[in-house]
C-alpha cells in the first residue's frame, strides 16, 4: 500500500467511525436508553375493564367519581369491590386471589397508579373534566375494552411511572388554552 | 394601585392589633395545617420555622406605662412593583407572584437554598431548613396531605394556605362555579383567631370586608416607605404601635 | 526528581522542600474538605448562618475573590486590548490569579447553597430577572474563558508541549488570546457589575438599596471600579509575594509600577464615585426610607467600617500608588496593595453581612453574626487552593516570561 | 489496521453527535431535575378523601367544639373550632389547635404500666396486660374493703359524668376522700353559699356587659372558657369608638390581660380586694349604688356600707394598694355608670383557690351595682337537666365509711360544706392523721407537677402504699405511680363536658371517638363499672350498667325529657342575644334523635334559664343577696362581724423579709399550658426567646430592681424561698414591678417528651401555699424570694 493510499483509507475508515459512533450513539440514545430507564412492574390483580363494563354493566363513573368537596376520587377501594366480589365472580386465578388476599382479610389492594402527581402537586380534576371539559383520554390511556391491567413502567431515576405527566405538558396545554401558568395553581 | 399586572383578585388580610390578645393559635393552627417542622429545642428564634410569626412589640415605657402588644406575621405577599422583594431575586423562579390572584408562591423541591430571597425580604417571613425535618414516628399521621413537606437545604415561607384556594376551586368547579363565594377561602389561621382579629378576602373588591377595613383610618401596613407594597394590612388605634410600623425620621 | 518538568532555564527549590511546603498547603486544604465535607454532610445548620443572616462568610469570600480576580480581565485589557506589552511580563500570573479566585468561588458557592445538587437549576430553570442568574451566568461563562486563557500557559509545560498536537493547539491559542482577552472583558465587566446589582436591587433592603440613577449606571460603575481598582493590586501583591519567597527578580519594575499606577488612578476614581455614592446615600436615599445614617451604623458593625473602608483601605493605597517615589518603594507598595485588597473584602462584608444585620423593622433587633469554623475552614482552604495553583504553576511552567532573562543561570 | 489517535476522535465525535440528536442527554437531566427533588426519607402524607367530624375538645374544661379532619376517616390532620357551637363559635385556643399532638405524641402510654422496681424510676415501669393490670387493682380493693376510708381520688375534673363515676364509686366502696385538684372554683362555690345560699358557679354574662373590672383575672389568658374569652374580647373592640367596651385590669404584673384593657391598674401585690371595696365605698359614700336591689334584695348593707366607711375610705385603699384616690374615685364613678357593668374575679387562670373574702368583695361590687342575675351581669351558671342515676347503694362497709371523717377534715366544718381543702389532705396524709391513706387514684391531674407548693404533696406521696393513676401521658404524677392504666384521649373516647366555668347560659357537650382509639385503653368509666362488678356487694349494686355508655346515655335522658334547649346545628347562634326572654326552639324530638344529633353536632345548649327570678336567687337565711352573710353563721362559723362582711385581709407572703428580700409571683399564660398536660411542641416553638432560650427560662423583672441587684438581661439566676431553690435567666422588662419577681408555671417538666422535658423550671416547686384561717382555702399568690446571680 502506498502512503497516499494508506491516507486516503485511514480518512475513509475515520469517517465510518464516525458514522458509526453516530448511528451507535442514536441507537443507544433511542432505543437502549429507554429500555434500561424504566423497570416493570405488575398489578397485584389482573384487572380487567372490559368484562366489568360489557358484563357487569358497570360505568366508568361507578368507580372513578368526584367525591362531594369536588376532589377526585381516582381508583375504588376495597369495600367497592366487595360489594360484589365477596366471594369469587368467576374461575380465573386473580379472582380468587382478590377474595382470599384482599376482600376477606379486608386489606386494600395496593394499586400501583399509573399517573399519580407526586406530593408537590395538585392537580385539579374537577377544573379539567368538568370545567375544561377535557376527555379523561386527553391524558389518560383509554381503558375501555381493555381486557389486561398493562405492567407499570417505572423511571428508575425518578421513581415515576412514565405515564405520569411531566411539568411541560401542562405548562404548554395551560399556555395554548391561555390559563395562569402561575406556579401555585398546580404546586402545593 | 401598584403598576404590576392585578386581577380582579388581590387575596389579602387585614389583622387588628387592638383586637389580638397574642394567644398564638393563628401561629400554632398555620403550623398543623402546613406540615411546618419543630424540633426539641426552638429557642434559637432566627433559626425556627414558624410561617406566621408573632412578633412582639412594646412601647418602652417602665412600670406602671408599660404596654406590650404582639403583632402576628404572615408573610405579607407584597405587591411591590414590578416584583415583590423576594420574587425578584430568585435565580430559579421557585417563587414567583401569581398575578391572577396577587399570591406570592414558594416552591420547594424547585429551590436551591440560595437564600437570596431571605435576604431580600425585610420582614424575616423567609425561612431556610437548616435541619432536615423530622416528626417522631406516629406524629408523621398527622400532616396535612394538602401541603407537601420540605427537605433540608430550602426556603420555605407562608403561602396564605394557597392549597386552600386550589380545594375551593375544585369544589366550585365541580358545581359548576368558576367564581368563588366571600369566605369559601380562608387561611388556617384567619380561621383558628378565636378573637376574630383576622379577616381575609379579595382587596379587589371594594364590597369585601378586607378592603373596607383596609380603608380605615386606623389602618396601617409594616414598612410603607420601602415601597414594597404588602398586601397585610394591620389595624391599630394605638399611636405607639403605628409609630413601630415603619421608620420614620 | 521532577526536574524534568521544570522548565528549562531555571532555578527551583529542591523537590524536598517543595514537598513540604505543598505538605502544608495540602494540610489547610484537608482542613477545609473537612469542613466542606461536614457542611454538605451535615447542612448548614454546621455554619454560623440563620435566618437573619442568609449570606454569611462564603458569600464574603465569594464576592471578594470574584472581585479581586478582576486582575486577570483587566491585566488581559490593558495588555491585548489597549496594548501596554510591558504588562506581558504579568499577564500570565494575573490570568493564573484569575483562575484561581473564580473556580474557588464556584467550589465555595457549592457549599453556600442548601441544595448542592440542584445547583445547576439556575441552568435548568433560570429566572431572566434575577440578578444571581445574571452573576452565575456570567462567572460560569467567565470561568470557561480563564480557563481557555490559563490553557495555553499549562500546554507549554516542559513535557506536555512536546506533543505536537499540544504543542500547536497553545500556539493557536496565544494567537487569538487577544479574543478571549475582549471576551473575557466583556464578561467580567458586566458581571463585577451585576454582582453591585446583586444588593442595589433589594429594595427592602435600606443599606444596600440605591434609588434611579444610583442603581444604573451608577452601582454598575462603582462595583466595577471597585473590582478593576483591587483585582490588579493583588496581581502585584502576588507577584511581590511570589518574587519575595523565591528571592528572585521575576518581573521588570516597570511593569509593576505601571500596574501600580494604573491602579492608584482606578482606585482614586473608585473612592470619588464611592464617596459621591455613600455621601447620596446617607444624605438622600436612607432618609427617604425612614432610615437615618446612624442607625447603620451599630455595635459592632460601627462606624469604623466605613472609615476602614474608605479611608484606611482607599484613600491611603491611592496616594501611595499615585506617589512616583511611593509605589517605587516595595514595602510601601505592598502596604498599599494589603490595604486595597482588604478594603473590597471590607467593601463585600459590609454589604452581605451588615447589611443584614440591621433591624429594618423599627421593633427588629439587631443580630450578630460569627461564622463557625465549618466556615472559616473552606474560606482558608480558599486561599490555601490559590497557594496550591500558583506554587504548582510557577514551579512546572513558564509563568513568567523574563524569568530567564532577568534571573540568569551563571 | 490500526485505530490512530484521528480515528478514535472521530469515533467519539460521530458518539457525542448522536447522543446529542437522541433524547438521552436531555431526558437524563430532566430526570435527574426529578431526581434531585425527591428525598425519599420525607415524610409523605397519607392522601385520600377528607371528611370532617364534630365533637367537644376536652384538653381543658372550658369544652369548646371542634371539627376534626379526617383522611381516609383515619388520619386525623386539623383540629379547627366548630362555627356553630355556641361557646367558641369557630376559634380555638393554642392548646386546642395543637391537639393531635397529643393524639399522636410520643409521651402517649400504651399498654398498662407496673412498677416493678423503685417507685418513680420510669424504667422499671412495664407493661402489662388489661386483664392483669385490673386484677392486681381488684385485688388489692379486695383487700382494703375493710379500711375502704383509705381509698383517695384525685380529680382534674371538677364536672361531667366520668368524674362523677370516680365519686360514685369511693362512696359505694365506703370512702369519703374523693377530692378534687385545687382551684378559684373552690372559693366561689363557698363564696356563692355564703352570699347567696347556693354553692353554685358563678356565670358571667360578659357579652352583654358595657363595663368590665378584672380584679386580677386573666381573662385573655386563660381565665374561664379561653376560646369564649377570646371570643367575648373581639366582641368587645369591634363596636364603634363611641360604643367601646371599656375593660379595665386590677393586677399587679405588666400582663397582656393589662396591656389590652384600656386602663391597667397596678395595685400593690395581693390587694385587689381592697382595691374592690375602694370602688364600693365611693360607690356607697356618693350614693351611686343600686338603690332598688340594695333595698329590696340585699342583706346586711348597712353593715357592710359601716365597715367599708371606717376602713376602705380612698385614702386608706390607697396606703394599701399604692392607687391614687383621683384613680380611685374616677373609676368608682365611671364603674358605678356603666350599666351593665361587672367585676371578674377568681385570679390568674383561676387555678388558685384564693380567699373567699377577695370573692365577696368583688361579688358585692357586683351587688351594688345591681349586676347581680341581670343581662350584662353575673349570675350563676345554669345546670343542665340530666336524669340522676340511681341511688348509691350502700353495704354496711360503705356505710362505715360514711361515717368516717374526711382525710382533709372538711366534715370538721358542719355539713353540708362542699369545701376541697386539698392542703389539709396534704398536711394530714404527711402527718398519718386521722387515719393512714392506703391507695391513691389520680383522674385527669398532673398533682406532682401542678400543684402550687408542691413539695409536700411529694412528700405525701411515699406515705401512700398505692399510687395507681389514669393517665394517657407519662406525666410527673404517672412517673411516681405504682400502677398505670392509660385510659384513651379525648379524640378517641365517648365523653360528656360539662358546662364550662363562667358561662352564663348551660352548655352540655358530648365528645366521641372519631377515630379508634390508637392503643388498647379502656375507657376510665368501663373500668370503674367492671372494678364494681368484680368487687362484688354495694358496689356492684351501685354500677348496674353494662357499660359507661350505657351509663351516660341513662343521664341524657334527662335532657331529652326536659325537652328545651337546642342542639347546636348552625353557626352565628349567638345564645347570650335578647337576654332572658332568648328562649331557642329545641330541635330535637326523642331521645333517640337528640343522641343522634348530640353525636353529629357535639353539643347542646339552653338559654331559657340563663338568669333565677328573684323568688329562687336566694337560697339564704334572709332570702337575700347577704353583705352580711347570715349563711355563714347558720353553717355554723364562729367569729366577729367582720368575720361575715366581706373584706380586706393582708396576707403577709412566707418567708422572713430581711432574709428574702423580694416578692416571687407566678403568672399564668395561655401560651404555656397548666392543668395536666404539657405544652405541645407547637406551642412551646411560639415562646420568645426571653421566655425560654435552650433549656432555661426566665423570670421578669424590672430594670430598676435589676440595677439594684447588678444584674443585666439574660443574667443565669437562683430564686431560692423557703421552700426551695430554682435556677432561671431574668428578663428585664417595664411589665414588672419594682422588687418583684415574676414567675411563669407550667413549665419544668420531668415527665412527657423530650420536646418539653427540662425545660424550663417548675414554679410550684419553691411557692408556699398559706391557707385561709376560716376556710382553710389555699392561696399562693406570693412568697418571699432573694435572687443572686449564679
Amino acid at each position: 500500500m502506498t502512503g497516499e493510499n494508506k491516507q486516503q483509507n485511514s480518512g475513509l475508515l475515520g469517517w465510518a467511525l464516525f458514522v458509526v459512533g453516530f448511528a451507535g450513539a442514536l441507537f443507544v440514545g433511542w432505543i437502549v436508553f429507554p429500555q434500561l430507564l424504566y423497570s416493570t412492574k405488575y398489578q397485584p390483580i389482573n384487572y380487567n375493564h372490559a368484562i366489568h363494563q360489557e358484563e357487569a354493566g358497570m360505568s366508568c363513573e361507578d368507580c372513578h367519581f368526584f367525591r362531594e368537596d369536588g376532589t377526585y376520587a381516582g381508583k375504588p377501594k376495597l369495600a367497592a369491590c366487595a360489594e360484589c366480589h365477596s366471594e369469587p365472580q368467576g374461575e380465573t386465578e386473580d379472582e380468587a386471589k382478590l377474595v382470599s388476599e384482599y376482600v376477606e382479610p379486608e386489606k386494600e389492594i395496593p394499586w400501583i397508579s399509573y399517573s399519580r402527581q407526586p406530593d408537590n402537586v395538585f392537580f385539579s380534576h374537577a377544573a379539567h373534566v368538568k370545567m375544561a371539559e377535557m376527555d379523561c383520554t386527553d391524558c389518560h390511556r383509554d381503558v375501555e375494552g381493555q381486557t389486561k391491567a398493562p405492567p407499570v413502567k417505572i423511571n428508575r431515576l425518578t421513581g415515576y411511572p412514565n405515564e405520569v405527566m411531566k411539568m411541560y405538558v401542562c405548562e404548554d396545554c395551560h399556555a395554548q388554552e391561555n390559563v395562569s401558568n402561575a406556579c401555585d395553581v398546580c404546586h402545593k | 394601585m401598584s403598576g404590576n399586572k392585578s386581577g380582579k383578585l388581590s387575596y389579602g388580610m387585614v389583622i387588628d392589633v387592638d383586637k389580638c390578645t397574642g394567644c398564638m393559635t393563628c401561629a400554632v393552627a398555620c403550623q398543623q395545617e402546613n406540615n411546618v417542622p419543630f424540633r426539641e429545642d426552638e429557642t434559637n428564634k432566627v433559626r425556627s420555622i414558624t410561617w406566621l410569626e408573632v412578633f412582639y412589640l412594646d412601647n418602652g415605657k417602665s412600670y406602671p406605662d408599660h404596654r406590650k402588644a404582639y403583632l402576628p406575621r404572615p408573610c405579607l405577599q407584597c405587591d411591590a412593583d414590578p416584583y415583590p422583594p423576594c420574587t425578584f431575586v430568585c435565580p430559579v423562579n421557585a417563587t414567583q407572584r401569581d398575578e391572577e390572584t396577587g399570591l406570592v408562591s414558594h416552591i420547594p423541591v424547585r429551590c436551591i437554598g440560595c437564600r437570596y430571597c431571605i435576604s431580600a425580604c425585610s420582614y424575616h417571613a423567609r425561612y431556610f431548613n437548616w435541619w432536615d425535618p423530622k416528626w417522631p414516628k406516629p406524629m408523621e399521621e398527622m400532616l396535612t396531605p394538602e401541603v407537601s413537606t420540605r427537605m433540608r437545604g430550602v426556603v420555605e415561607k407562608c403561602t396564605f394556605c394557597v392549597h386552600r384556594l386550589q380545594l375551593a376551586k375544585d369544589k366550585a368547579f365541580a358545581e359548576g362555579r368558576r367564581e368563588l363565594d366571600d369566605g369559601e377561602y380562608v387561611p388556617a389561621c384567619v380561621e383558628a383567631c378565636p378573637a376574630k382579629a383576622m379577616v381575609f378576602g379579595n382587596l379587589s373588591d371594594s364590597h369585601s370586608e378586607v378592603a373596607k377595613l383596609a380603608k380605615s383610618p386606623k389602618a396601617f401596613r409594616l414598612l410603607e416607605r420601602l415601597g414594597t407594597k404588602p398586601k397585610v394590612i394591620y389595624l391599630s388605634g394605638q399611636e405607639w404601635i403605628h409609630k413601630l410600623a415603619d421608620n420614620v425620621i | 526528581m521532577d526536574s524534568a518538568l521544570i522548565p528549562e532555564g531555571v532555578r527551583r527549590c529542591s523537590f524536598k522542600a517543595f514537598c513540604l511546603w505543598l505538605l502544608v498547603i495540602f494540610a489547610v486544604i484537608g482542613w477545609g474538605v473537612l469542613g466542606g465535607f461536614l457542611v454538605l454532610w451535615k447542612g448548614l445548620n454546621v455554619t454560623g448562618l440563620n435566618d437573619y443572616f442568609g449570606f454569611g462568610l462564603y458569600i464574603t469570600a465569594d464576592l471578594a475573590v470574584i472581585a479581586l480576580g478582576a486582575g486577570a480581565f483587566f491585566t488581559g485589557f490593558l495588555t491585548y486590548v489597549i496594548g501596554k506589552k510591558e504588562l506581558k511580563d504579568i499577564i500570565n500570573l494575573a490570568v493564573v490569579v484569575g483562575f484561581i479566585c473564580y473556580t474557588g468561588a464556584q467550589l465555595v458557592l457549592l457549599l453556600e447553597i442548601g441544595q448542592p445538587i440542584r445547583g445547576w437549576f439556575s441552568f435548568w430553570h433560570p429566572n431572566v430577572h434575577s440578578m444571581l442568574t445574571e452573576v452565575i451566568f456570567c462567572i460560569t461563562c467567565y470561568t470557561i474563558v480563564l480557563t481557555i486563557e490559563f490553557l495555553p500557559l499549562i500546554l507549554e509545560n516542559r513535557q506536555l508541549d512536546k506533543v505536537p498536537e499540544f504543542h500547536f493547539f497553545s500556539h493557536n491559542l496565544h494567537e487569538i488570546m487577544v479574543v478571549f482577552a475582549a471576551t473575557g472583558t466583556f464578561l467580567s465587566f458586566f458581571h463585577q457589575g451585576s454582582l453591585g446589582g446583586l444588593y442595589g436591587v433589594m429594595f427592602a433592603r435600606p443599606f444596600a438599596f440605591r434609588e434611579g440613577f444610583f442603581i444604573w449606571p451608577w452601582t454598575f460603575f462603582l462595583f466595577v471600579a471597585s473590582a478593576i481598582a483591587s483585582g490588579p493590586a493583588l496581581t502585584i501583591l502576588v507577584t511581590m509575594m511570589v518574587q519575595g519567597i523565591t528571592r528572585k527578580k521575576l518581573v521588570r519594575r516597570e511593569a509593576i509600577s505601571l500596574l501600580a499606577k494604573v491602579t492608584g488612578y482606578l482606585l482614586a476614581f473608585y473612592m470619588l464615585v464611592k464617596i459621591l455614592d455613600t455621601w447620596w446615600w446617607a444624605t438622600h436615599t436612607a432618609p427617604n426610607m425612614g432610615v437615618s445614617f446612624s442607625e447603620f451604623f451599630q455595635a459592632p458593625y460601627g462606624l469604623w467600617l466605613l472609615f476602614a473602608e474608605i479611608v484606611v483601605c482607599g484613600i491611603i493605597p491611592a496616594i501611595i500608588f499615585l506617589t512616583p517615589k511611593a509605589r517605587a518603594d516595595d514595602v510601601l507598595l505592598i502596604v498599599a496593595c494589603v490595604l486595597d485588597c482588604a478594603g473590597i473584602v471590607i467593601n463585600r462584608f459590609v454589604f452581605t453581612v451588615q447589611n443584614l444585620a440591621l433591624p429594618v423593622m423599627p421593633f427588629d433587633r439587631l443580630e450578630i453574626y460569627v461564622p463557625t469554623w465549618q466556615e472559616w475552614a473552606p474560606t482558608l482552604a480558599l486561599i490555601a487552593y490559590g497557594a496550591l495553583i500558583v506554587s504548582l504553576s510557577y514551579r512546572y511552567l513558564p509563568v513568567f516570561p523574563r524569568e530567564r532573562e532577568l534571573n540568569p543561570i551563571d | 489496521m490500526k485505530l490512530d489517535r484521528r480515528a478514535f476522535v472521530k469515533l467519539i465525535a460521530g458518539g457525542v453527535g448522536g447522543t446529542l440528536l437522541s433524547p438521552l442527554p436531555w431526558k437524563m437531566a430532566d430526570d435527574t431535575a426529578i431526581w434531585s427533588q425527591n428525598w425519599f426519607w420525607r415524610p409523605s402524607p397519607e392522601r385520600g378523601g377528607a371528611t370532617t367530624v364534630n365533637t367537644v375538645c376536652q384538653l381543658c374544661p372550658g369544652g369548646c367544639g371542634i371539627r376534626v379532619r379526617l383522611i381516609e376517616d383515619k388520619n386525623a390532620v386539623r383540629i379547627d373550632g366548630n362555627p356553630s357551637h355556641p361557646v367558641n363559635q369557630g376559634g380555638i385556643c393554642p392548646l386546642g389547635a395543637s391537639g393531635l399532638q397529643y393524639l399522636y405524641g410520643p409521651s402517649r402510654i400504651e399498654t398498662p404500666l407496673k412498677q416493678t422496681g423503685q417507685r418513680g424510676d420510669v424504667t422499671t415501669l412495664k407493661p402489662i396486660s388489661w386483664d392483669e393490670a385490673l386484677e392486681i387493682l381488684a385485688t388489692k380493693l379486695r383487700g382494703m374493703r375493710q379500711k375502704a376510708r383509705g381509698l383517695v381520688c384525685v380529680s382534674g375534673k371538677r364536672q361531667g359524668t366520668v368524674s362523677e363515676l370516680f365519686a360514685r364509686f369511693l362512696r359505694a366502696y365506703g370512702s369519703p376522700n374523693y377530692m378534687l385538684m385545687p382551684a378559684a372554683a373552690d372559693a366561689e362555690s363557698l363564696g356563692m353559699l355564703f352570699s347567696q345560699g347556693q354553692s353554685r358557679l358563678p356565670g358571667y354574662d360578659l357579652e352583654n356587659a358595657k363595663m368590665i373590672v378584672s380584679f386580677g383575672s386573666s381573662y385573655i389568658e386563660g381565665w374561664g372558657t379561653p376560646a369564649r374569652m377570646l371570643l367575648a374580647f373581639g366582641n368587645w373592640r369591634k363596636n364603634a369608638e363611641s360604643d367601646q367596651v371599656k375593660i379595665v385590669q386590677v393586677e399587679t404584673r405588666g400582663s397582656l390581660s393589662g396591656s389590652k384593657a384600656d386602663d391597667w391598674v397596678a395595685v400593690a401585690p395581693g390587694t385587689e380586694a381592697a382595691f374592690a371595696l375602694g370602688l364600693a365605698q365611693v360607690i356607697i359614700s356618693e350614693g351611686r349604688y343600686d338603690r332598688a336591689f340594695v333595698n329590696q334584695y340585699s342583706h346586711g348593707f348597712d353593715e357592710f356600707r359601716r365597715l367599708l366607711q371606717r376602713n376602705y375610705t380612698p385614702e386608706k385603699v390607697t396606703a394599701i394598694t399604692e392607687v391614687p384616690k383621683e384613680k380611685i374615685t374616677a373609676l368608682a364613678r365611671e364603674f358605678a355608670q356603666a350599666k351593665p357593668a361587672v367585676a371578674l374575679s377568681g385570679w390568674g387562670q383561676g387555678r388558685m383557690q384564693g380567699s373567699i373574702y377577695d370573692f365577696l368583695a368583688v361579688q358585692s361590687l357586683n351587688a351594688l351595682v345591681g349586676s347581680l342575675h341581670k343581662p350584662g351581669g353575673v349570675t350563676r351558671t345554669p345546670s343542665v337537666p340530666l336524669a340522676p342515676w340511681p341511688e348509691v347503694v350502700l353495704d354496711a362497709m360503705s356505710l362505715e365509711g360514711e361515717k368516717e371523717p374526711r382525710l382533709d377534715g372538711a366534715s370538721e366544718f358542719q355539713p353540708p360544706l362542699p369545701a376541697n381543702l386539698f392542703y389539709n389532705f396534704v398536711k394530714n396524709v404527711n402527718e398519718g392523721k386521722p387515719y393512714r391513706a392506703q391507695m391513691l387514684w389520680v383522674y385527669e391531674a398532673n398533682p406532682a407537677h401542678d400543684l402550687a407548693d408542691v413539695k409536700p404533696f411529694i412528700e405525701a406521696l411515699s406515705k401512700i402504699e398505692t399510687v395507681v393513676s389514669f393517665s394517657s401521658f407519662m406525666d410527673e404524677t404517672t412517673q411516681l405511680a405504682d400502677l398505670v392504666l392509660p385510659g384513651p384521649t379525648y379524640l378517641e373516647r365517648l365523653e360528656d363536658v360539662a358546662t364550662p366555668p363562667g358561662l352564663q347560659y348551660a352548655v352540655f357537650g358530648l365528645s366521641k371517638p372519631v377515630l379508634m382509639p390508637r392503643f388498647a385503653a379502656i375507657h376510665p368509666g368501663d373500668i370503674l363499672i367492671q372494678l364494681a362488678k368484680s368487687l362484688g356487694g354495694g358496689v356492684a349494686s351501685s354500677f348496674p350498667w353494662s357499660d359507661y355508655e350505657t351509663a351516660l346515655k341513662e343521664r341524657v335522658q334527662g335532657l331529652a325529657e326536659r325537652g328545651s334547649g337546642r342542639v347546636a346545628d348552625e353557626p352565628g347562634v349567638e345564645p347570650w342575644k335578647g337576654g332572658q326572654g332568648n328562649t331557642l326552639a329545641s330541635n330535637y324530638d326523642s331521645f333517640d334523635d337528640l343522641w343522634e344529633k348530640l353525636g353529629e353536632h357535639g353539643c347542646w345548649f339552653d338559654t331559657s334559664a340563663a338568669m333565677p327570678s328573684w323568688d329562687s336567687a336566694f337560697k339564704t337565711p334572709s332570702g337575700k343577696f347577704e353583705f352580711y352573710s347570715q349563711k355563714m353563721r347558720q353553717i355554723g362559723i364562729r367569729g366577729n362581724d367582720l368575720t361575715y362582711l366581706p373584706h380586706f385581709e393582708q396576707v403577709e407572703p412566707a418567708g422572713d423579709p430581711n432574709e428574702y428580700p423580694l416578692l416571687l409571683m407566678p403568672y399564668e399564660t395561655l401560651i404555656i399550658t397548666n392543668g395536666p398536660l404539657a405544652n405541645s411542641p407547637f406551642m412551646t416553638k411560639m415562646l420568645f426567646d426571653f421566655e425560654l432560650k435552650g433549656d432555661d427560662c426566665f423570670v421578669e423583672i424590672n430594670g430598676k430592681t435589676a440595677a439594684d441587684l447588678g444584674l443585666k438581661e439574660g443574667d443565669r439566676v437562683a430564686l431560692q424561698t423557703e421552700r426551695g431553690s430554682l435556677e432561671a435567666r431574668v428578663h428585664l422588662t417595664g411589665a414588672a414591678r419594682p422588687d418583684v419577681v415574676f414567675i411563669p408555671t407550667g413549665l419544668g417538666h420531668s415527665g412527657f417528651d423530650s420536646y418539653i422535658r427540662g425545660k424550663g423550671v417548675n414554679a410550684n416547686a419553691i411557692l408556699v401555699a398559706q391557707q385561709e384561717k376560716v376556710t382553710g382555702l389555699a392561696t399562693w399568690w406570693g412568697t418571699r424570694v432573694k435572687i443572686y446571680k449564679v
